[in-house]
């Protein structure tokens, strides 16, 4: 038999997949918290680790953190690591346009906030050791409805960015065991 | 405390699949209004054509045959209240159809109205869809009269 | 009990950025028929099959082996999915072997694959959402660190790129082939992911990898050369911790020490004869080389520099042209273990480094946390 | 491939709940914790690691990438991950301790099925061409199934019935069941057809869970289950084996890879006291007795096995462990212990253990 046309070799098959699910306990008090501006991190009870969004669980002890664990933290940190990102585009990308995606450890936390954009420095003077501190968003304006217990987006919606303070860098011992 | 949240997370992607020569047959068959099964090297007519012998994964070629436009069911179930993933929206059945000229049943819709209209053994005829899509749900049983 | 265990058969499928002739099905049995054919076997004296991807959303298909399981020739026989993010294809010739190792089974084929045109890798890495940073912008932070700890000069990038790109301009199944390609090109390509350039970056393709492996006893019906397996680990760490080195993972370091325990090898650069590592950006030659003991701290680079990672150089790495210019990623694991096989077994052709007694096979994933690694020799294990 | 010196010491798992509030990782790390301690054994003992899970059960791509962080990951493990029900974790496990460098080896199995559609996740996991895009869902499947299960005369809808009765009695004494009870089987079948011939009782419930297995050899075990006070339960074979994938091209009514796999696993098909077989849905524990050669004497699914609780990727390692501690408590003297993947038991694995 003769060869089919080309056009009828490729199956086009839209799959969609919806997930629902309430937040886990500690990511629920975590966005309650944040609503409020306030940034609420786990203290794992063994070893004394900050974990901020907390997890519910130290992976390093591999013990359970609960209410009881809550630690408040200062919307106050160092940049520990970015990236400039080019968007590509695909199926579902909104952004077109540069952006910055750095990592920002807040003081006395032991894990990094990921994805956090960075103002009050041109891209080219963004680096290790800069202090920034969090510009909230109008109380209205704060959102919580990207999070997801999937280990991204912990952090929701609340911030415009962290801006740079201006004070002096921090040293590298304070960043060295944070690079990601 | 408050109570918590419902995320909702979407997966979603527009697929484009390559079908190769036998699966390409058979869906753009679907669009001419054509049945087609693939013959195993054993004579056997299988439908769907699938492009490797089930039990041994032998390449069967492309020798591909016409099939029906009738065939007979072999199973069935009654889906009582469709889903927007299913390919009827009013009540339907999903059953294994043996296309005449085939040797083994393919699972598709048969839109047969009520489940008293279904038994094993009946036979079907089958609706090409007028405007093909380029997807399975190209081809609908319907009762034959 | 621990049998010995060989690699007879190895097939590929030639990569490219969209395989719009075939199936799923057909682009797998490409591979999978020329590993048999290489191996003078059919799908018969198959035990058992040991099939590896990465994630199923790259696709869209959930467990996608349970329906490419007739094409596999699998049925009646086992049939086992492995998933290790990017390391996967490495994984699953590591879990294949030990079936073999184990004594479990006598022949058994290892399959690993990826159809990226029928999705869009960004989107899969990217979790379906939007703003994805890629695999690019995840790594570049530790390239950048590794420049900086090392004192690494920008070209190294670039010579790695270039080596590569020529290299698989000798692979007759690599997707990226350019002979000519220069140094300048690559400078000049624009900048993704600071401080990765485009041309310094993997590429998204089809294909499919698959290798054949059979005990001792059984090699001989087999009549190439076999590559013998000496050593396999895998080794998982945390993705992301305080205090940990992602420029020089421990998994890492323990996979690779853990495979010189078991072949007796104190000084790899020395006693190893090439490698095919899994370099998807090229910063990470030099990183791995470090990263994995064979070279010292602060001289991966040089190494590259010298010209030694060459395929004329004392230790080449990726002959074959590398995940840079090849990257289907659920085979790309396998390809490290193929092409290591097929310089074992003096069958690279026109990429073959000379005589190779010892190879290292190398893949990794996730955030540079999941490693599966293997010796491949030319004589058996005693 | 028999092989005599390898056992199960220790089991740990969730209750079957319908929606878990915790993340799957939160679930693993208190399972992997019991399971450790039960077999009083040091993390680092553990010579091996192998999880199963589902990406796209979890909902997103490179989710069992979390599930690390539950395993105790530094420093680093040696460790693998199958996109398969964690019994399949458990072959590749007991297949690593064949080799003799390790003594010991761990695996878990999770997933949630609450935030998805299950009937949709499933349907993708069909043969992408010819199936999935039907929106072929696993309860239509199963109902073609049952319909030829009694159009071939091998069974009733009474049957049917009599199954999910006993499998719900029998969770009255699993605390970790999900539904249980005492149902009258004649009240069972007054309930409407869902997928005729099948009613809702006929299918499994929606489960979130997990489960975790400690694998010890030869000394080690007999050491770790004499100071629990227990014996191990000797692994005497474990195979599996795949069919054809399209429904219309094997035999429904029965499953040829399961009689395949418990032959391989050494099963001769003598004495047996306890069963666990991961029948979804109730025809199957049909289909899957008569695969096996089961007599009246064997207690089947004495958990109440997939109908009282079904945490979907961990629900066939779920089966090894309840058959094991039957094992290990002295109840059982010889167990199976059966698991599936694919639509309609396409794949199927055997387990076979003993005591002493």
């Amino acid at each position: 038999m003769s060869a089919p046309p080309k056009e009828h070799l490729v199956m086009e098959h839209l799959v969609t997949l919806t997930y629902r699910e309430k937040l886990t306990e500690n990511l629920n008090r975590f966005a309650d918290n944040l609503l409020e501006a306030r940034i609420v991190g786990h203290k794992c009870p063994s070893c004394g680790r900050v974990y901020v969004p907390p997890k519910g669980y130290c992976p390093l002890c591999v013990v359970a953190t609960g209410n009881n664990d809550e630690v408040e933290l200062p919307d106050r940190g160092t940049l520990t690591g970015f990236t400039i990102i080019t968007p590509v585009a695909y199926y579902g990308q909104q952004q077109t346009e540069p952006f910055v995606w750095a990592s920002v450890l807040l003081d006395g936390a032991d894990t990094p906030l990921t994805g956090q954009n960075i103002t009050g420095v041109p891209h080219s003077e963004l680096r290790m050791g800069l202090r920034v501190k969090a510009r909230w968003k109008p109380r209205e304006q704060r959102s919580v409805e990207g999070m997801t217990n999937r280990g991204w987006g912990g952090f929701g919606d609340v911030v415009e960015s962290f801006e740079a303070t201006g004070e002096p860098d921090a040293g590298e011992e304070v960043y060295k065991e944070h690079i990601f | 405390m408050s109570e918590p949240r419902v995320t909702v997370t979407k997966l979603e992607f527009p697929y484009s699949r390559t079908l190769g020569p036998v699966l390409g047959a058979f869906i753009g068959g679907l669009r001419e209004g054509k049945l087609l099964g693939i013959r195993a090297r054993d004579g056997r007519v299988l439908a769907p054509p699938v492009e490797y012998d089930p039990e041994t994964g032998e390449s069967l070629g492309s020798e591909m045959v016409a099939l029906g436009p009738e065939g007979t069911v072999v199973a069935w179930t009654w889906v009582g209240q469709p889903t927007a993933k299913h390919p009827l929206g009013r009540p339907f059945s999903f059953a294994l159809v043996k296309p005449d000229g085939a040797d083994t049943a393919m699972v598709g819709p048969v839109d047969a109205g009520s489940p008293d209209s279904m038994s094993t053994g009946m036979r079907v005829r089958a609706r090409f869809n007028p405007e093909p899509k380029g997807l399975v749900t190209d081809l609908t049983w319907e009762p034959a009269r | 009990m621990r049998e010995r265990c060989a690699i007879v058969g190895v097939g590929q499928t030639h990569f490219k950025k969209r395989r719009d002739d075939v199936s799923i099905a057909g682009l797998l049995r490409e591979a999978v028929d020329r590993a048999l054919e290489d191996a003078q076997l059919s799908l018969a004296d198959v035990d058992a099959v040991v099939i590896g991807k990465a994630p199923d959303a790259f696709e869209g298909i959930v467990m996608p082996e349970l329906f490419l399981a007739d094409a596999l020739g699998a049925a009646g026989k086992p049939l086992l999915r492995v998933h290790t993010a990017g390391s996967v294809g490495g994984s699953t010739v590591v879990v294949a072997a030990h079936h073999v190792v184990a004594g479990i089974h006598g022949t058994v084929l290892a399959v690993a694959w990826e159809k990226q045109s029928e999705g869009n890798a960004q989107w899969g890495l990217a979790g379906g959402r939007s703003g994805g940073i890629g695999a690019g912008g995840a790594f570049a932070p530790w390239m950048r660190a590794y420049i900086q700890q090392s004192g690494a000069p920008d070209y190294i990038g670039w010579m790695v790129a270039v080596k590569d790109r020529r290299n698989a301009a000798k692979n007759p199944y690599a997707h990226l082939k350019m002979p000519d390609i220069t140094l300048e090109e690559v400078r000049d390509s624009p900048m993704l992911w600071d401080p990765i350039r485009f041309q310094e970056s993997c590429p998204s393709s089809d294909g499919a990898c698959a290798v054949v492996l059979t005990a001792g006893g059984l090699v001989g019906r087999s009549p190439g050369p076999p590559a013998w397996i000496h050593a396999l680990s895998v080794r998982s760490e945390l993705g992301s911790f305080p205090g940990r080195n992602p420029v020089r993972p421990q998994a890492g370091v323990d996979c690779a020490h853990d495979v010189y325990r078991q072949t007796g090898i104190t000084n790899p650069r020395q006693e190893i004869d090439m490698a095919e590592l899994y370099v998807p950006f090229s910063w990470y030659e030099p990183m791995w080389l470090e990263g994995h003991d064979i070279a010292g701290p602060g001289e991966g680079w040089k190494m590259v520099d010298s010209g030694e990672t060459d395929i004329g150089g004392a230790f080449p790495v990726n002959p074959s042209g590398g995940v840079l210019s090849t990257n289907a990623i659920g085979a790309s694991g396998m390809v490290r273990f193929a092409e290591a096989a097929l310089q074992v077994r003096g069958l690279a052709g026109e990429h073959q480094v000379g005589e190779v007694h010892t190879a290292l096979a190398q893949a990794y994933g996730g955030a540079a946390q999941y490693f599966a690694m293997g010796v491949l020799r030319d004589t058996p294990p005693e | 491939m028999a092989s005599s010196d390898i056992a199960v010491v220790a089991t740990a798992q969730t209750p079957s709940v319908r929606e878990a509030n915790p993340s799957e990782v939160q679930l693993l790390v208190p399972t992997i914790a019991a399971a450790i301690e039960k077999a009083g054994i040091e993390r680092r003992e553990i010579g091996f690691t192998c999880a199963g899970s589902c990406d796209y059960l979890t909902g997103g791509p490179f989710a069992f990438v979390s599930n690390l962080e539950a395993a105790g990951a530094w420093p680093p493990i040696s460790e693998s991950h199958v996109e398969a029900d964690g019994a399949w974790a458990l072959y590749e496990a007991w297949m690593r301790l064949h080799e003799d460098d390790i003594d010991v080896a761990l695996a878990f199995g999770s997933g949630k099925s609450s935030p998805s559609n299950p009937a949709e996740v499933w349907a993708q996991q069909l043969d992408p061409y010819y199936l999935a895009p039907l929106g072929l869902d696993p309860v239509s499947l199963a109902g073609i199934q049952a319909q030829a299960l009694l159009a071939s005369g091998k069974a009733t809808e009474r049957d049917f019935a009599e199954v999910v009765a006993a499998s719900r009695r029998n969770a009255k004494s699993n605390p970790n069941a999900q539904l249980s009870g005492d149902f009258d089987v004649d009240a069972l079948l007054a309930e409407p057809y869902f997928r005729q011939p099948l009613r809702k009782h006929d299918c499994p419930p929606i489960s979130d869970g997990a489960v975790a297995v400690v694998l010890a050899r030869g000394e080690r075990a007999r050491s770790i289950a004499a100071a629990a006070g227990r014996r191990p339960a000797w692994i005497r074979g474990m195979d599996h084996r795949v069919e054809p994938h399209q429904p219309g091209m094997r035999d429904l009514t029965s499953s040829a890879s399961t009689s395949l796999a418990a032959r391989k696993a050494g099963y001769d098909g003598g004495p047996l006291d306890v069963a666990e077989l991961c029948s979804t849905f109730s025809p199957q524990e049909l289909v899957l007795r008569s695969a096996l050669g089961l007599g009246e004497e064997v207690s089947v699914n004495p958990s109440g096995g997939p109908l009282a609780g079904n945490p979907i990727m961990a629900v066939g390692l779920v089966r090894i462990a309840e058959a094991a501690e039957r094992v290990m408590d002295g109840s059982a003297g010889r167990a199976l212990a059966h698991a599936t993947a694919g639509p309609l038991l396409q794949q199927n694995l055997v387990c076979l253990m003993e005591g002493e």
